[in-house]
């Protein structure tokens, strides 16, 4: 039983947290004093244990590697729910380009990725998918990168008359001043 | 300014203030917090700021306000208690100061309770965690929840004092006088090779004084940095120093 | 049992599904024909049920929602095998002002100085910086200054379930009143 087995629970928290499907090879890696012969057992006897506690989701093997996912029977609820509730949710990665994008527009999306320090490719699709941005021309600049802007949905949807009503800036910039003063 | 030192000069902000300083002063001397013998104290906080004056530590003005509001309550206690009329009963000088001290302390507490939760992206992670993606970059700051500050600074005074008084001869030698900058090169390379060591071996090799404060700055710059880590079991047992893992830039 | 309970299973899933906690209000919405009695005793049942499991990651209550999270004795294997996981860290004054805000919010910088004697101008941009707290107004005293409250950011982050979820510490005025026996 995995129940007994404690490298079958540490591999099941390492799938759990990892962003992408973990692999055998993965886990070898990381879990050096381990023959990978018992690894693959761990990893058999997770699998089946979660085929038997028929919860909503499972372990699955994807793409070479393992991943929790949700059971085909329950893909209505989550793509229904996708549509209520994801429409208006957005991760903080995303709000925080979309953010910058509203007040530097229009803005490539390297600009962008200079102002955060970090690769901002998965929250710029998943604004331009939600139509909360788009494309404003290109960069006259080596490469003709993309220039991005704020859709009127974005104005909609987060209650702004037009794009001067945004509040923040002057009052971050208040608060700098404070700052200053001391 | 002009002190040829003043180079070495590092913010005192990586301590927590008077009043944390207070505490550990009463802790330390094991003093009723309801019946704090004021002159022993105030003399106790005022060689403290004379230390870190000493060592080129920067002594922010809320440290010198605590200093004035100290000697007055002083001079208060040493007035003849004469109760004027309509008064109802002679206030203790010293009663806003405890307020103060123990609403801070309660806080302080609070603070390491809040340290002790179970922390997202530090105890506990959520499915496909994405640190970036949580809290942005990471602002390092540095992390004394546990560990009172200000006993570094008794450490470090004890030994000071103590090579003060075998090291009468100091000898200047120019050419061998080393920066803050370079000495905390110098501490790193020493804490890749030994992970951890005790916080007064650090001082061994230093001759001199100049070299002691150095390297003590050198150290609190570190902490300050969030390269190295201070670590103690019990108030009673020596001061460790450890390397953190994440910080090979 | 919430394995002979459909409604569990779904909310389960939508938890497992969602990217920030999901909260009783979120559920009820999605499932309209479903009371919110019913829906919170399904939601109470999985809690109980995830706890009894003992597996690596459990269903955790925090900032008024819910979300699974690993268990606590798993995070040196986390950190461990997520070398880009920067252990989270605030310092002493950061904290202190943290707590602060907390038990007293709203509260103005300088009303949080009087308290800890000293200067927190750069504690408060780190910690607006890192959203655990936020400008909640301004207070009608001279000079308007800026009141702070903590952020859902905040409870999230530390695991509580709401503001009043807060580690008691001594009441103040127990200790006035241990003062004036004196």
């Amino acid at each position: 039983m995995s129940d007994r087995n404690p490298i079958a629970k540490i591999i099941e928290c390492l799938i759990f947290v990892s962003e992408t499907p973990l692999t055998i090879g993965e886990i070898c890696n990381f879990l050096k004093d381990i023959e990978k012969k018992e690894i693959t057992e761990a990893v058999g006897e997770l699998e089946r244990h979660w085929e038997e506690m028929g919860r909503s989701f499972t372990l699955s093997s994807v793409a070479g590697g393992y991943q929790f996912r949700t059971r085909p029977e329950y893909s209505q609820y989550i793509v229904e729910f996708n549509k209520e509730i994801k429409k208006f949710r957005l991760s903080k990665a995303s709000l925080e380009v979309l953010a910058i994008v509203a007040y530097e527009q229009p803005i490539t999306k390297t600009e962008v990725e200079k102002i955060r320090g970090v690769d901002c490719s998965s929250s710029v699709s998943v604004l331009l998918e939600k139509k909360f941005i788009e494309i404003a021309g290109r960069k006259e600049v080596p490469g003709r990168p993309f220039l991005y802007k704020t859709t009127s949905l974005f104005l909609e949807t987060f209650g702004l008359k037009n794009i001067k009503d945004l509040p923040t800036v002057k009052e971050i910039e208040k608060i700098k001043e404070d700052f200053r003063e001391q | 300014m002009e002190d040829p030192q003043s180079e070495y000069s590092v913010q005192l902000e990586i301590f927590s203030g008077p009043l944390d300083l207070l505490l550990h002063l009463i802790k330390k001397h094991e003093v009723d917090i309801y019946d704090i013998p004021i002159a022993r104290i105030t003399k106790q906080y005022l060689e403290y700021l004379n230390f870190l004056k000493d060592v080129n530590l920067e002594i922010a003005g809320d440290y010198m306000s605590m200093a004035a509001e100290l000697g007055y309550i002083k001079s208060r206690m040493l007035l003849p208690k004469i109760k004027e009329e309509g008064e109802e009963e002679e206030q203790d000088p010293r009663e806003e100061l405890v307020k103060r001290l123990l609403e801070y302390e309660k806080y302080r507490n609070a603070a390491a309770e809040l340290a002790e939760m179970e922390i997202l992206g530090k105890d506990v992670f959520p499915i496909g965690y994405d640190p970036r993606e949580m809290f942005g970059e990471p602002i390092e700051e540095t992390e004394f929840v546990k560990f009172d500050l200000w006993s570094l600074v008794d450490t470090f005074s004890e030994i000071y004092k103590s090579r003060k008084r075998s090291q009468t001869k100091e000898i200047s030698l120019p050419s061998q006088t080393y920066t803050v900058e370079e000495r905390k090169k110098q501490l790193v390379k020493t804490m890749r090779r030994k992970r951890e060591v005790l916080f007064e071996d650090l001082f061994e090799e230093d001759k001199h004084r100049s070299k002691l404060v150095v390297t003590f700055l050198s150290v609190l710059e570190l902490l300050k940095e969030g390269i190295l880590e201070v670590f103690q079991p019990s108030f009673k047992e020596p001061i460790r120093i450890i390397l953190r893992e994440q910080n090979e830039r």
